[in-house]
């Protein structure tokens, strides 16, 4: 382990860090094909054992105890070589959520597990539940240690890779729905796991189905406790919304903010820049966007004098106005163009992907009916519903299958 | 102006749509777009047998003589199934073009034909009759004696996959010509790949081709031509945008979530409430545009532009909520609801946009 | 009597009423003013026993025993010289209510009284009830043949005027809401009642609180069957809607249909109808109204083909969004003129009171959303929202005064 | 650009909403707009006490030397009170008119005059600067010596019934003049009768009135006094939108219809979750708005812009909705709602409509 800790400097921080890297990386090697190609796996290692992984847990977790601010320094540091394997305290959710909720004993056995390697998939959706995530229907039942599990999830990412899964499970039928729950580190790789891409609108295959039959999993990879998984579950998708949160507002960093945005540049291209009725359109669906830009300003202003801020949870729900508005307009400006598709008709291809991908932020994690609900029950205090499940058996709830 | 009665149109609609239930399902239309000719050929040779492929056509060419309400009826039906058959250019522009100006011989050559399903026909170029005007047209006809030639390239030409003909619009200086082009060897056709997997695009190259040239044609016939293409097409989407409304209408008295069926929510209901208003709106102006053109009624311009923009923006936009309503599983390609949207959006640029029909529609409340 | 019966040719009908009108009906006594104007009830008493108030009523209930069809000769008679008294099967509200649901006494001593002069008012709404019109709080309790009445209604028409009003009160607080109610037929001129004209948001005053503090209502007075009245008011607002519909086409009827819209008039007038996008949000507002005309007419047809029609239910919603939106654009197209108001300011004027009535149809009769709720569960068969006071005795449910 | 610390800011700005939630209460309102003045005089002279008024004023002018934000921070109180006191035309407009083209002497005057509530100034006339332009100007102004004399009448002027300067703007040929007119016998007034009743416009008739020049209008300051005030008008009604807003939200927790809170209704519920959307972000521009004038950003036209009609539509949007979410209740005089929704739209036409500031905001961004 690095002897660094929470008195260093940021100079002495990025004096190690980069003497280190200069000491173990080769950059060279990582794009290489064939017997030249690094092994991924002890280079992983060796970043773990160095305690740069996930600087900012403490050293009895294989961190380095450092602050945020400290851990940025040598994420930064690995990011401008382009090396893999720091900040996998804020990236890699298997990882966190077991730091976050697991037992002792599974810290111990799991994390230099997940952090050396694994891609960890998280198990929850699935096709008779959809928002109503707490419904599932994946029957998990003893078999002396282990666990025998048999269901079907969907809208996994990653599932093709992972070698874990944080599957999420039905252990009890005979309680409400959100107390018969149970979360289990899963291994992917077994029999009776079968993994198949969805074909999505886009034309991508981001997700997947997975279909598990009469698959194991061991008592010992609970995480959390029998019964009481909905809880732990509730941390890893929080951690999940907040690693996509990151991913987009890293991606946003990257584009040109004073670029000119793509609606003009397609008005100009098709000389209807000069239509009263276009501009319009255009100046609001801009307006829209920055005005987005502007409430999360606020937002993280908010978080940075209060800790919190309520804002954030109108992004999402404004993106989808946002999204399905531009590509709206910018379908109508192309005209009978955005009939084509394909690499020669690269603007119309953009456009047709840009008005079926709107769909993955106002279906995709959470609808928009959701999310207004949530809106308006924990910003507004608006009353909830009355819920017709909540003190009734799960297995008397009714369901579409019946 | 159609010559088939209440009962029999009636007849007319009701054997087709049972027929379409019984025969046109999912798994047919996702093999028919999945092949280069884009269609079922069995359907379409029903649909001969039946007589909808002359219902615009008179009845000494072959036809039944219907009207607009008839053509209207049969595109809501094929609307209702997404059927990606080549009837609006073959049997209601190109069938409307020969009868107006082809000569005597062309039209009892062609016509019963296309009655008789033993026709298809493409359209494209440029000119009001064309539905997708290629912007970028290169094209030239040039006369010797009787016959004319064309040489060029025409690009947004629908169905000409396997069209015997193609019916070639050329503008020129406001001046409108047609010519109908046998496939030969003299054109070659690029497949264009389309958003619409349902939709057939291709591009003709044109090389000393021979052509017929459709004669005298008024501006005035054209713009029946044409607003008789527009008032089918709004009926195709508003019997489309009815079958999607209806498929998701099901599935909200049918899924449950939070052990409630997900209709019972209100937020849904009320979406529901606000489609429905737009579907009805849909259905109304296509019916009026249709019964205003068989009637010659002075406002039928009018009904044609309200018919074209209600319809493209009503079919958009249920298309759309039909997506948001099932959620993650009209995300994905097996689900078909996206099919209705990506049809949705591949008509919104037929015979112009929506607000290019809002504004003529204006001007024909000005004009009243 | 008049001697007409359901053989009687148009032109005998004809005949018969122009020549009882010729004998009986003086135009200038009932413009005059002072000692030579006409006796409102002794001009009705007079229509009463020819049987013209309600033609086509049977004859033991004082009508002809004619068709609607034949009755609307003698309407338009009676019309066609401006003269009172007729077609009160259609829209005398009380009479008819006592007709289709009154006990036979009621109508044996009531209707006589109801055809030959008294306007009769509709008291359901409630302040605490709002769109729960099953709600109701006011207070029967019986003291011998009575019953004595105590609470508040509100947005009652006519209840200035009103001799009796057809009041909704609660006589069991102990069963489910629907089934404690009970319709009486209530003589609005008596102490412990108190009219107070409602200023609404347009400066009008078509609706009035009514306070009643133990008035009385005698148990003879009862519409219907006590604790049953839920069922008996149905009818009354269904024929209140009827009318009132009835009412609204038949104004329509009178405006010329080809005159030119009054936003075309406004653009022109401000030099700002050539502005494209001016013209795109009037195109659609005249679209939207147009639709609106085409889906009644078809629900006319489908009316006359099948006997109801689906559609119907869509126009009052449809409405909302054309009276607001007009308004809307009306405002924008006179800018900083719709600040003004008043006589001198016509069009402003005008402009701003459409803006304000347009709640009369998006909130009165039953706002937009429960109107969204009735088109989607009666026409679209959605599922009904689970009820939360269906079996709850009435003073169990929770209210906004608890 | 604001001489205020940000905690004095915090501070001014709790001591005044405090002030308003104790004092500012509906039946003063009422009262207020029921009398001639159209504002409570006890109100406006605490706002003195408490340095409001003298917000945008200089220092060494009787001030506080406060920037755009400043500004904003109280007309998003008046805002939320719905305040009717002259602010925006005496403390906005023409204290910053006066602070930029006001002889020396003229200022010393008149500004620690309008810091201490002795001073009310309307606002009328042509030119950007004027809130609501007459367009059917019939002023003329004539000179002799360093005298001007004004002759003819002005409509749509503010506050004018009991100001003591009218400011009034004549715009000829493109260059704008501005003078100041004491109210006097040569000046009288006809109040116009107003669809917001908290609005107070009325039309001078001027015969021979003195008036003060100012001096020098360079087009950059006339530009930066209205880009000042549109920033506060969008801060006021970012501020009365968010208090209707709220009001709307305790009826909906607290009315029950049907034996639950009508705020537990999911149609309901998205209505409100979708109106927070408009009012966060007209917050957000307003904000933005204030603060890239006060860092004398190159981006503070586009802002502003955004701000104007973001507020204004918003507002109307939210306002509109409330009586819609309040029923019946709202459809009377009685309740509030519609004194928020006619200041909604009797914001519309000041300092130009949305469209023409979507239009604006456009051209902002190509420029960036």
């Amino acid at each position: 382990m690095t002897i660094l800790d929470r008195n260093a400097s940021a100079e002495e921080i990025r004096n190690v860090v980069e003497a280190w890297l200069d000491a173990h990386w080769d950059a060279e090697k990582r794009c290489a094909k064939g017997a030249g190609r690094y092994d991924e796996k002890s280079w992983l290692t060796q970043v773990f054992e160095a305690g740069f992984c996930v600087p900012s847990w403490p050293i009895e977790y294989y961190g380095l105890g450092l602050s945020q601010k400290q851990s940025a320094i040598i994420e930064k540091a690995f990011s401008r070589r382009n090396a893999e394997g720091s900040a996998r305290d804020r990236f890699h959710l298997g990882a966190i959520t077991i730091f976050k909720v697991g037992s002792e004993p599974l810290k111990r056995t799991m994390l230099p597990i997940m952090l050396t390697g694994p891609i960890c998939c998280l198990l929850y959706s699935e096709p008779n539940a959809g928002s109503d995530l707490a419904g599932v229907r994946t029957k998990a039942v003893p078999d002396g240690d282990d666990f025998i599990i048999t269901g079907q999830k969907i809208w996994t990412s990653n599932a093709q890779e992972a070698e874990y899964g944080m599957l999420l499970t039905r252990t009890d039928w005979d309680v409400p729905k959100h107390r018969g729950i149970t979360f289990f580190l899963f291994p992917m790789k077994q029999d009776g796991v079968e993994v198949k891409p969805i074909n999505q609108i886009t034309g991508e295959s981001e997700f997947n189905e997975v279909f598990i039959t009469g698959a194991r999993v061991s008592a010992t990879n609970i995480i959390g406790s029998l019964n009481q998984g909905w809880t732990s579950f509730q941390t890893a998708i929080a951690y999940e919304r907040l690693i996509m949160g990151q991913g987009v507002t890293e991606r946003r960093g990257k584009s040109k903010p004073d670029s000119e945005p793509q609606l003009i540049r397609l008005a100009r291209r098709q000389g209807k820049y000069d239509d009263p009725v276009i501009r319009q359109k255009i100046a609001q669906a801009l307006a829209h966007r920055e005005l987005n830009g502007l409430n999360m300003e606020r937002a993280k202003q908010e978080i940075m004098t209060n800790g919190s801020s309520s804002l954030m949870s109108l992004g999402k729900l404004a993106m989808s106005r946002i999204q399905h508005g531009e590509a709206a307009i910018a379908t109508d400006l192309l005209g009978q163009e955005a009939l084509l598709d394909g690499d020669d008709s690269a603007d119309a291809a953009n456009v047709n992907f840009d008005a079926a991908k709107a769909y993955m932020n106002s279906i995709g994690g959470g609808t928009d009916q959701i999310q207004k609900n949530i809106i308006a029950e924990r910003v507004l205090n608006l009353p909830k519903e009355p819920d017709m499940d909540r003190n009734v058996a799960f297995r008397d709830i009714k369901s579409s299958s019946l | 102006m159609s010559q088939i009665s209440d009962e029999d149109r009636q007849a007319l609609r009701d054997g087709f749509a049972r027929y379409l239930e019984a025969e046109a399902d999912e798994k047919k239309l996702r093999s028919a777009i999945a092949n280069d000719r884009g269609y079922d050929e069995a359907i379409w040779q029903q649909m001969a047998e039946m007589g909808l492929l002359g219902i615009a056509i008179a009845e000494d060419s072959g036809g039944v003589g219907g009207g607009a309400i008839d053509v209207a009826l049969v595109m809501e039906e094929i609307g209702k199934k997404l059927l990606p058959v080549p009837f609006l250019s073959t049997c209601v522009v190109a069938a409307d073009m020969i009868s107006r100006f082809g000569s005597e011989a062309i039209q009892q050559d062609l016509l019963p034909k296309i009655a008789a399903g033993e026709l298809v026909i493409s359209t494209g170029g440029s000119g009001d009759f064309v539905p997708l005007s290629d912007h970028d047209l290169s094209l030239s006809a040039k006369s010797s004696a009787a016959d004319w030639t064309l040489n060029g390239q025409v690009s947004f030409v629908s169905h000409a996959g396997n069209a015997d003909y193609h019916l070639l619009g050329l503008q020129e200086d406001g001046v409108d010509s047609a010519y109908l082009v046998k496939a030969s060897d003299a054109v070659s056709k690029d497949r264009l790949i389309t958003n619409d997997p349902a939709q057939r695009l291709f591009k003709l190259h044109l090389s000393d081709a021979r052509a017929i040239k459709l004669e005298v044609l008024d501006a005035d016939g054209i713009g029946q031509v044409r607003m008789r293409a527009i008032a089918a097409l709004a009926a195709e989407q508003a019997g489309a945008m009815r079958a999607i409304f209806e498929i998701t209408m099901d599935y909200l008295r049918t899924r449950y979530q939070f052990g409630r069926p997900i209709g019972s929510f209100q937020a849904i209901k009320h979406m529901a409430a606000e489609l429905l208003v737009e579907v009805e709106s849909a259905t109304s102006a296509a019916l009026a545009a249709a019964k205003a053109l068989d009637a010659n009624s002075p406002d039928a311009a009018k009904f044609v532009s309200l018919a074209a923009f209600t319809c493209k923006d009503a079919f958009r936009t249920v298309s759309a909520q039909a997506i948001q309503m099932h959620g993650g599983i009209a995300y994905t390609q097996e689900h078909i609801a996206h099919l209705y949207w990506r049809r949705a959006r591949a008509g919104l640029p037929l015979f112009g946009s929506s607000d290019a029909h809002r504004e003529q529609y204006l001007k024909s409340r000005e004009a009243a």
